[in-house]
């Protein structure tokens, strides 16, 4: 192989904070892309030995099973309690609860909206792709109107079941937050700028400033029915118009 | 020694507080106390009341299903606890306030004005001490009055402790009372 | 050729988005299988990388590494 | 012996917690113990502790599986209806065996019920209410006093076996106040490396009851539990037997019921009648083997509870020639009456 007769770097390899280990997520699934850049930059932040990341139910709950760092599970919709906890008893920890969206919004929209309103000191990743990924893909909170899941097979009608819920505006409504951005990873430039926001959240942590709540636009190939690369091309001409990308709030006094 | 005791009024005529004073001197002259108050919901219709036990030995059951001494602070308490004062108890009402005597025969029962009592020393809020004042007199062995006066300062908030000099009167003026 | 990707084949599980992401098409999907069963990622064309890392990065399972080569 | 005070019951399990290196507490308002989280919210800020009031028993119960699984002293409290909607977070607890102190002030019910005192939470407490295999430690203190000490007790309990230990009172325990001895601080130690402090110098730990794959893991912690379990059984219970020995009639209560009991017994006494009373100071484990021996004697044994008869069934479990055991209980927030205990008693006799 040319790689042993040449001089070469690593420009691109995996990160300290992740480990080794195959996901059980389907083909083309955004957490794996989200678990990397998460992963990535802790390693940037050299933050990994004091991270500690909080897994919901829904897909990503065995994600600690992925990050070589602190994992704790919560029960459905109560990750930002749990990350209250352990944020408050080690505020030196780096504490990350990483949301899907019927956690975040649906079971668990009290816990979210009053961590936030508290300005916890820890950074909320919340996982927007649509639909309940884990159970079979069933209607979440921010399923699109008209979208055809396993619980609207007519389509989802928003005169019966509401308009889908619009995360980072809710929270845009609270005092404490002091980040906000909506992003998604349907594309390489997106992805990168994905990852710009979560570093943006972390750091936030890091200098103690407060609540970041970063939702990234996210695919569910499987459950959508599509191909990985048509589910990133829907995330961007069905969900995009919708939920807008781009930041809401970056406080940084 | 044991003596159960309700106290009963509306709420802001200081009952609660009345009871746990009682146990307070009552504690620290050995003895053994408790204090069980209506609550919650309850205080919000307007009546108060609390349960106390003041014993020479242990206290078992601390609820006071039958009291040997009420202190009864308005009328409506009246009528809620005159029939269920144990026979050969003791009841002390409020006539300043109270507009009917009590019914009962086989029980003592002990005429105080309490309000117009604590009006005399110049408060308009010391009703309560005004009773506590007259049953100690009237049972000496539940407590002193040295203790109850000492008692004062750990019953009373900081920031109603100015009133205690008043307070005081008031125990005193009810205490030698007819 | 300034570098390329390595490609942990039996990793893949053939999501194809490093094909889309990459700028100068040079990423594909094989025509046999891997231990997974499922075609992989391949590079057809090293010579062209420019090593971006944008399939590197947008790979869901840590599948593609991205190496530079040294000057000189 | 330290000084006396006068303290409310809820305000004296509060103080004892602090007592025992409690810093850290969650709760939500809810009558009657409401004097904890006031008293919490007061205190802990003066030993550097945190009190944070949750949006809901379901996030305070929540906040406490954090704080716990980062290594801390916590616990939150509530009444029944509370306890309830705390149910889930119990069993993610157990599963993950994370160590803390839960209180039920119990109050009437079923549904929202009413503020005063009942005991109709005993099977909830005991049986679980949460899913899954699993148990806590329940304790049942019956005075100001022991609602002190035995919270102190809790934590050391909690600490040492990693489990929830639940605290059973009712709102006239809560509410009462007695005379108090602060309990002294235990000075136990318990080491917790699988606390998650970040992974400096280790490998990371995680805190989980998700047992996915390989089919028998599930089934291995639930064995491992109830080894634990079994331990504690073993250890744990506690009870006392008052005036037993000869005891002809047998009454069987814990907290408040208990305490009219008491006074029931002592009149019976007096009264020539040779009754007993045979107290729960843990309702899990369920002092079993004592109870059995306290029952020997007796002809009659008469449960006494704040509820419509739960406890009955572990005493029916746990004495010899069960068709002995008769039920007298009020429910709804209304007190058993020492008279009518002792007018049974002496129906029995007949």
């Amino acid at each position: 192989m040319e790689t042993k007769t040449k001089n070469y770097k690593y420009v691109y390899n995996r990160p300290e904070s992740l480990v080794d280990k195959q996901t059980h997520y389907c083909p083309g699934c955004g957490h794996g892309i989200v678990h990397k850049l998460l992963a990535e930059i802790l390693d940037e932040f050299g933050v990994r030995e004091r991270a500690i990341v909080v897994a919901p139910v829904g897909c990503s709950v065995l994600i600690y099973d992925y990050m070589n760092i602190d994992g704790c599970e919560s029960a459905h919709g109560r990750a930002p309690a749990v990350a209250t906890g352990l944020k408050r008893v080690n505020p030196d920890s780096i504490v990350i609860s990483y949301q899907g969206d019927g956690d975040l919004l649906a079971i668990g929209t009290a816990e979210t909206i009053h961590a936030a309103n508290r300005g916890e000191n820890f950074t909320t990743i919340f996982i927007n792709n649509a639909i309940y990924g884990m159970t079979g893909g069933q209607m979440a909170p921010t399923t699109m109107v008209g979208q055809i899941t396993a619980t609207t097979p007519y389509g989802r009608d928003p005169m019966d079941v509401g308009f889908p819920i619009r995360g980072c505006e809710l929270i845009n409504s609270l005092e404490r937050p002091v980040f906000i951005e909506r992003c998604s990873i349907h594309d390489f430039k997106n992805t990168l700028k994905t990852k710009k926001a979560i570093k943006k959240g972390i750091k936030n942590q890091i200098e103690g400033k407060g609540y970041s709540f970063i939702e990234i636009l996210s695919t569910c190939p499987t459950n959508w029915g599509m191909k990985p690369q048509a589910a990133a091309d829907w995330v961007k001409d069905a969900m995009v118009p919708y939920y807008p990308l781009g930041n809401f709030r970056d406080r940084q006094e | 020694m044991r003596e159960e005791i309700i106290i009963a009024g509306f709420g802001g005529q200081g009952v609660i507080m009345a009871g746990k004073l009682l146990c307070i001197a009552a504690m620290n002259e050995g003895k053994f106390v408790s204090h069980i108050p209506s609550y919650g919901a309850e205080m919000r219709g307007g009546t108060a009341n609390c349960s106390v036990v003041i014993s020479d030995v242990e206290i078992g059951s601390p609820t006071v299903p039958k009291p040997s001494i009420a202190i009864i602070m308005n009328t409506p308490s009246l009528t809620k606890f005159e029939s269920k004062i144990k026979p050969g108890g003791l009841l002390i009402y409020n006539s300043s306030l109270i507009d009917r005597k009590p019914e009962r025969t086989d029980i003592t029962v002990v005429d105080l004005k309490a309000n117009d009592i604590s009006e005399a020393e110049g408060s308009d809020r010391a009703a309560n001490m005004a009773a506590i004042g007259k049953l100690i007199a009237l049972k000496p062995e539940i407590a002193s009055m040295d203790a109850v006066v000492t008692a004062l300062d750990v019953a009373i908030s900081a920031r109603n402790r100015k009133y205690n000099d008043i307070n005081i009167k008031v125990l005193k003026a009810a205490n030698s009372s007819k | 050729m300034r570098g390329k990707p390595i490609i942990n084949i039996d990793k893949c599980k053939g999501c194809e988005l490093c094909n889309g992401v990459c700028p100068v098409n040079i990423m594909s999907m094989s025509k046999t299988f891997n231990k997974q069963g499922v075609p992989y990622s391949v590079c057809i064309d090293e010579e062209k990388c420019t090593v971006c890392r944008a399939c590197a990065i947008i790979c869901p399972d840590m599948v593609i590494e991205v190496i530079k080569y040294e000057q000189g | 012996m330290g000084k006396q005070i006068l303290m409310k019951g809820n305000e004296a399990l509060g103080e004892a917690a602090i007592i025992a290196g409690c810093r850290f507490y969650f709760g939500y308002p809810i009558t009657p113990q409401n004097e904890i989280p006031a008293y919490m919210s007061r205190r802990l800020p003066e030993v550097g502790g945190t009190f944070l009031q949750a949006e809901s028993e379901i996030a305070a119960v929540n906040m406490v599986f954090g704080a716990s699984a980062a290594g801390a002293r916590v616990m939150t409290s509530t009444s029944s209806p509370g306890m309830s909607l705390k149910q889930e977070g119990l069993s993610y607890l157990a599963g993950a065996k994370l160590p803390c102190v839960v209180v039920n002030i119990m109050r009437g019910g079923p549904g929202l019920g009413n503020i005063a005192g009942a005991q109709g939470d005993y099977f909830q407490a005991t049986r679980g209410g949460g899913n899954g295999d699993y148990r806590h430690i329940v304790l049942t203190p019956a005075s100001v006093q022991e609602m002190a000490e035995l919270t102190v007790l809790a934590f050391d309990l909690a600490d040492e076996y990693r489990i929830t230990v639940l605290i059973l009172g009712d709102g006239y325990l809560g509410q009462i106040s007695e005379a108090l001895t602060l309990p002294e601080p235990t000075g136990k130690v318990f080491e917790k490396p699988w606390a998650l402090t970040g992974a400096k110098g280790r490998e990371p730990n995680k805190i989980a009851s998700l047992k996915l794959v390989p089919d028998h893991v599930l089934e291995e912690m639930n064995l491992s539990l109830e080894r634990t379990y079994n331990e504690i059984s073993s250890r744990e219970c506690r009870s006392e037997s008052y005036l037993t020995e000869d005891a002809e009639y047998l009454l069987v209560a814990y907290g408040t019921s208990s305490r009219i009991c008491r006074a029931a017994v002592n009149e019976l006494r007096e009264e020539g009648v040779k009754a007993g009373l045979f107290r729960l100071i843990t309702a899990w484990p369920f002092p079993a083997a004592a109870l059995k021996r306290a029952s020997l004697k007796a002809k009659k044994i008469l449960t006494v509870e704040m509820s419509l008869g739960q406890m009955i069934e572990d005493v029916r479990l746990s004495v010899d020639n069960p068709e002995r055991v008769d039920f007298y209980g009020r429910s709804g927030g209304m007190l058993p009456e020492t008279e009518e205990i002792k007018r049974r008693i002496k129906a029995y006799g007949n």
